[in-house]
This record gives C-alpha cells, structure tokens and sequence, in this order.
C-alpha cells in the first residue's frame, strides 16, 4: 500500500486528505487506479508531485515515494 | 548573499499588523538600506452569487512550499541587489480585514527593493502549493482561485 | 474618490515603525481592501569621500509641497482603481536607519495598489519640493541630489 | 520691498532663507537684482516659484506676489 496525499477541492472529492491505495509501478497507472476509485478525478484540474518535484511525464514509483495530487494554486 | 537555510515562512492564523511595525523596526541596524517595499494581502469580503465571504481557510503542502520558496528566494537575490527579504503567508482560518500575507524586501536603492517585492509576491502566488477555502457567512464555502 | 481636503504630509523628524504598524492595522474595517503596498525610505550611511553620512535634515517649501501632493494624490486616485492613500515625510533631522519616507495605497486588488504605491513615490521624488541636506559624522554636510 | 524665500543649497550663497529686496516689475528683472547682490547664484540651478506655482517664463509681480527660489529636489 502505498499513501496518496490530497489538497484543497481534490479533498472534495475524496473525502480525505490522504488515501492508502495498492503500489501502483507508476504515476499513470497511479492516477488510473485513483480515477477508477474516484472518477470525480477525471474532470479536477490538478497536477502531480512525487518526492516534493511537480512531474511534468509518467514517472516510477516505490514504496518510499511521496505522491501528491494538487489542483491550482490559490495562496497569497 | 546565498543562504542555504529553508526558512518557515508559515504563520497560524492573520498576520498581526504590529508585527509588521516590528519587523520594520528591526531594520534600523541595517543603514546600507534606502529603501524598503512590502506588500499585504488582507482577506476581502467578496460577493459571489450573493453569498458573503466571511473567512479564508488556508492550508498548504508544507514541504514543497518551502522547498519552492527557497529557490525563489533564491533567484530573487541573484536577479537583485537587495539586502534582505522577509516572507510570511497565513495557515488556518484569517477573517476578512486580516492580513494573510507579508512579503518585505530591502535594498540600497528603491527600484530594486520595489521591483523584488512584486516578482516575489507574484511568484508566489504561481508556484508555492497553497489553497485558500472561501468561507461564506452562511457556512456554506468555495475554493479560491487566484487570476 | 475625489477630496478637496489638502492634507498634511510632513511629520517631524523620524517615522516611527510602531506608527506604520498601527496605520497597517486601522484598514482592517476596510474589508473591500485585498492587498497594501507600501514604501518606505530609510536614511542610508553613505559614505563619500570618506566621509559617513549620520543623518539627513529635510526641509521643505511646505505650503506648496502639500498642494503639489494634493495633485498627485487626486492623479493617481483618476488612474488607479485604488481604495485609499497615505503619505508621510520627515522634516528636520532624521539618523541613518531611520525612516523619512511613507508611502501606503491600498486597493481591491493588488496590482493597482502596488503601481499606484511606486507611481507616487517617483512624483513625489521628482515633483515636491522638498530639500535633503546630508550631514556627516564630522559635521560637515553636502545637499543631497536625487537620481 | 519684497521678500524672496530660499531653499536648500541656495540658503548657503544668500546666508539666509529669506531677504527683502526692492520690489521689480516682473521675475526677470527681480533675478537680475538678486544675481548683483548674489553673484554665485548665476552659476547656481533652480527653477522660480510665483504664489506657489512654479513659473517657466517672465512673470509680472506686486507687492502681494510670495517669491520662492528652488534648488533641485531631493525630498524621500
């Protein structure tokens, strides 16, 4: 199992802040099993960090990898 | 005038304004200064859809945000002869009137202290992970989202 | 948003940071305000030809500064949608590390307070009259120039 | 007579911030008076203020007219 952080109306979504899910090998596979548990996911703007770097392509996960999923900014 | 310390720049609930007076006043040591530049964000009692916004609840991905302000701080010193530059951003609740964010640069001269504290305020604003929740009076809420 | 009232903007000698703060904080009731520029001069020890700048003692055409910076006040409330203006300038001695300089506009949102607040501090540099004569640490002096 | 006020770097050739002087028919003439008595103010930059308002060309004066001469600014 692996943890999946979320933030602001993503939480909307899923009702949590984080989520335990089965390891997924990579950031695609990831986002395909989270859409399947939630498909509200398929419309939300978000982008994706592993190990606190936003990723802009597919990226292999571990068992050590921080993964967190975060719509627009809106601080300041 | 690199520094690798990652400084919090996270403060629980409003800034207050008397802290702000302080931190001025902490600068009187420094007399290479000319010139200081800050602004505030301060919580604004919009209207939308006839609902009032009473508060703005803020959360953030800590970490990352203070990862990502340190590179910007970064930069900014490099792309600006400044002298210092101080950064503070509410989490929690802060009610309208309340100032959510600090940003305060300093320099010999004013155009760089001033032309540092907008690129800072706006590079914020894109980059650092943070969420505002639009709390109206009727207990109902909205995300923010920043134009 | 137009006044007719001239207000005053000399304070004598420094400004005080505890008096920033309280004026940050008197907005708080103002809660169409989203963001606050302020700038602020601090007196520099420069040094020149070896000699260290210890304070700087302003004077000013007062009666006329103040209409002058009644103009601008009124130009820059026609051009910016800004909420509100202060203005403040020392006269007489004010030491290096020392502020002699306020400038505060606030806005609904931030990019007209931010250029509406450095707008006037190039006007009143450029426009009002008002004299810096830098004294130095071994009691001679020079009159200071603006760039 | 008339006064003539001073400011910053020009108080240091008259002595003094303000001196009375025989009233002139306009600007021009009064400046001329001023440089005989003052001769350093010929090589001295300022602009002339009448009743508060900077002037740019010769000006008719009177006895109720405030004359102010200015030295570039350097106020903030």
């Amino acid at each position: 199992m692996i943890k999946v952080l979320f933030f602001g109306q993503l939480t909307d979504i899923t009702g949590a802040t984080s989520v335990e899910i089965p390891l997924a090998a990579d950031t695609d596979e990831l986002l395909k099993n989270l859409s399947e548990k939630y498909p509200a996911l398929n419309s939300a703007k978000f982008v994706v960090a592993v190990n606190k770097k936003q990723i802009n392509a597919n990226t292999a996960l571990d068992l050590q990898s921080t993964i967190v999923l975060m719509p627009p900014f809106s601080g300041g | 005038m690199a520094e690798k310390k990652v400084r919090n720049i996270f403060v629980k609930g409003p800034i207050d304004p008397s802290f702000i007076g302080e931190s001025i006043g902490q600068h009187q040591t420094k007399t290479a200064i000319g010139g200081h530049s800050i602004f505030l964000g301060q919580v604004r009692a919009d209207e939308i859809d006839g609902r009032k916004v009473s508060a703005i609840e803020y959360t953030a991905y800590e970490e990352m945000a203070l990862e990502k302000m340190h590179v910007i701080r970064q930069d900014i010193f490099d792309n600006y002869p400044i002298t210092c530059m101080h950064v503070y951003h509410s989490l929690g609740v802060v009610e309208t009137g309340q100032i959510c964010l600090f940003v305060f640069t300093s320099a010999p001269h004013r155009k760089a202290a001033i032309d540092s504290c907008e690129e800072t305020v706006e590079r914020l604003k894109a980059e650092l992970p943070i969420w505002g929740k639009e709390l109206f009076e009727d207990a109902s809420y909205q995300w923010k989202e920043n134009k």
